[in-house]
């Protein structure tokens, strides 16, 4: 019998331990697991590297974990956004490190990272400040950079539906990160609106099959981050 | 470029009229954040472009009607967008795949300076103390077919967008075919900046003189791409 | 107006050149487009490079390609079957030569190829005869071999459903090679059962985007390489 | 090996049956052609094994009934197969990306020959003039987790199949981590072969004369992995 369900967010991301490497879903505030965020708060976890396209936005989801100072490292291709001070703030005063990396080779080195492939040469960001120190190589006359798949110890991603064995579906244009970031952690936690029993998805249409999901939550009405900042929350 | 009153130069949204004249039917095109998207307002009668946007969906449509949005439903400049009949969604892996495999056929970008052996700069000033942010944008002109830039001619205090070589951190080397810009439409070209077009009421002279790098003259053929 | 609909196997692969590589997609007889290699023999082109899992069984689909002497050379994991002899005996008298890769490298390199990924590093197969020759470089420790992407001029891919933007559904494991494919060749052609309008697929559930489909063809009832073999066909 | 007419050694069912029992409940698992398919019915009550096969499929079901059956849903030894409640499909790629990165907890594979190191050659005789075929095996045992061998102990002609070192092509180096026999079960340790267990009725003298290399005594707390 397998049956991936925790009963909640908290006993989720309970095993998440001081300087954990997390990778975090979403792009903007499409598919950012504000709940397992916020349960990650609440756990006291600190030390941590994120890896996760942006730095999220007002002090909710991932702005709030920034702020909470449990954040050292970011490795992300769009740091900057227009509602929120909290990491240019952490990263001016030097607590929390920038590894900024162009958006489809950060994409790539996830997948990479859950594929096995330790290393691989793109054409991305040859010749610009982004690829300094890094070793170029011609192929076909074209020279490459040398980039390393990219693997973490958990993720935490927002789908839409999930089933026992951990196969999720996702909504619109909040898959974007969770398929690969699924791929790559060691542990990856996968919030969705609702759990079916195995058999109730079909097999054709699942995007992340279950064997790179180890534990599934059900958050039935996940709090969007505009809507919360539009309310005037902040977290805790 | 006072001309008796009549028109002089291209607004953004004759730029954005006249690159997509440029765009052929039933092509893959990405269009960046900011005047870039104004280009699909002015698609001509008869032609059906493909939109993708890096964060997951090929067939974007426009804004939604207001209440209809959903905030799982955006673009990559994080707006609510629609999809229409024949899109697809895809994850960040495979979106970017078709960026840096060659699969788009447009890219159009703004920029901070374009130099004229193509290359780009466009993400960063470089200056101290600010947050560098990058994107897709590396990605993007390092991948997609053919890039287009749409700026204007100068920044806001008057210095030369189009330069012999970029002063700001680059996007990435020798990778913008064309520039359409207020006052002309330019060609990166082996040679150099090549005149393609100018706006009304815009000289060969005026757009010399505001360009940081020689402009050659239109060739005869020149036109459409 | 998008419409990649073509009203024929034949005209589909009207354009496939003398020299020309080819990726036709399939395990087995599943996945087989036994329809687009039939037109494809009928069409004429020789000297082929074919880049498949396997080479075909009896005297139908790839095996007949191959049987037509149109192959000379083939990139394959797997190019034995029970019942064909057709590539061994092509193969031993000199006229179709082999690439034997292992079968995750194969996919991987074709996937690489579409993702315009020129080169990757991957544990499989160090050590062993397929690693000879190849550059070896440790990561983490461990040694990994570098592999190169893989493109194609055309595929030739069995889906079950597809629509007129060139959007592609399959059928159960004769999906295998078909998306990587679809993405690493420059002229993309797809059979399948049934082609709808734009608009009748739920974008969520796509496999193959349609961006990396250049044609599609209805084949109705496309047959399965078993049946015809028992039916005592051979082709043409 | 007679042995008063009681049994001596194992059948392959009971190969099956032995190794099954060593398989954690829950656990991702890949089967390879022949006698490592029978591993499926002996999995012991009150475990779920979820089953892989490498062309497309997590959650593999038994044979279908005569009749029920689809040419599109097939093992990796091209036989048709169903597919369980919680099944999903997926392309090669991703397939690959499952066993390349250590997502799988066990391969289970045959083999020619299996060393003292670990190393494997299952896939070719290295014979003249043979056409070489490889398929998924040589990924399965550079990224699954744990990979564990079964196969008869010896050749059909008496050649000891644990061996030295392997004088057939290799499928991968230091590989294997345990070996399932119709004589015994046996580690491959940093110290070389070692007896986890004899099959009913074997010594371990029989077991050392038959191997071509030093098998080491059981540990005391030598057991299910």
């Amino acid at each position: 019998m397998i049956d991936k369900r925790l009963p909640s967010a908290a006993e989720a991301v309970a095993d998440v331990f001081d300087g954990a490497s997390v990778m975090v879903g979403g792009f903007g505030e499409a598919g950012s697991p504000v709940e397992l965020i916020h349960a990650l708060i609440d756990q006291g976890a600190k030390d941590l590297t994120v890896i996760s396209n942006n730095t999220g936005s007002g002090e909710v989801g991932l702005a709030a974990l920034l702020k909470a100072r449990r954040v050292t490292k970011v490795v992300c291709s769009f740091p900057r956004t227009a509602n929120s001070t909290v990491f240019p703030e952490l990263y001016r005063e030097g607590f929390t490190e920038l590894e900024l990396v162009p958006q489809g080779t950060l994409a790539e080195r996830i997948r990479a990272g859950g594929a096995g492939v330790a290393a691989f040469y793109t054409p991305t960001a040859v010749g610009t400040p982004l690829g300094e120190g890094k070793e170029v190589r011609e192929f076909d006359g074209r020279a490459h950079l040398l980039e390393h798949g990219l693997t973490a110890d958990f993720a935490l991603i927002k789908g839409r539906l999930a089933d026992t064995h951990g196969n999720v579906l996702y909504n619109k244009t909040a898959r974007n990160f969770g398929p690969p970031m699924a791929m790559a952690a060691r542990t990856t936690i996968v919030q969705v609106e609702r759990i079916v029993e195995a058999g109730e998805l079909d097999p054709e249409a699942i995007v992340t099959p279950g064997i790179f999901v180890e534990r599934v939550v059900a958050i039935a009405r996940p709090a969007h981050e505009s809507q919360l900042i539009a309310a005037g929350v902040t977290y805790p | 470029m006072t001309n008796n009153g009549a028109q002089t130069g291209w607004s953004r949204e004759e730029m954005a009229k006249r690159l997509a004249q440029d765009i052929g039917d039933g092509s893959y095109v990405n269009l960046g954040i900011g005047i870039p998207e104004l280009v699909a307002k002015f698609v001509p009668d008869g032609r059906t472009l493909i939109y993708h946007t890096e964060n997951g969906l090929l067939g974007m449509g426009p804004s939604p009607a207001d209440g209809d949005g959903d905030p799982e439903l955006i673009n990559a400049g994080k707006r609510q967008v629609t999809a229409l009949p024949g899109a697809a969604y895809f994850h960040h892996a495979d979106s970017f795949a078709m960026i840096r495999g060659g699969h788009l056929d447009l890219s159009v970008l703004g920029a901070l300076q374009v130099a004229q052996n193509g290359d780009l700069a466009n993400w960063s000033t470089g200056e101290a103390g600010a947050i560098p942010a990058v994107g897709g944008a590396m990605d993007l002109v390092a991948g997609v077919k053919q890039v287009f830039v749409i700026t204007q001619h100068m920044t806001k205090s008057g210095e030369p967008k189009l330069v012999e070589s970029c002063a700001y951190p680059l996007t990435g080397r020798g990778v913008v075919d064309r520039v359409y810009t207020d006052l002309a439409v330019i060609d990166v070209s082996r040679e150099g900046f090549r005149l393609v077009e100018l706006a009304p009421g815009v000289t060969m002279e005026e757009v010399r003189a505001r360009t940081g790098a020689p402009v050659l003259e239109a060739r005869q053929s020149a036109g459409v791409a």
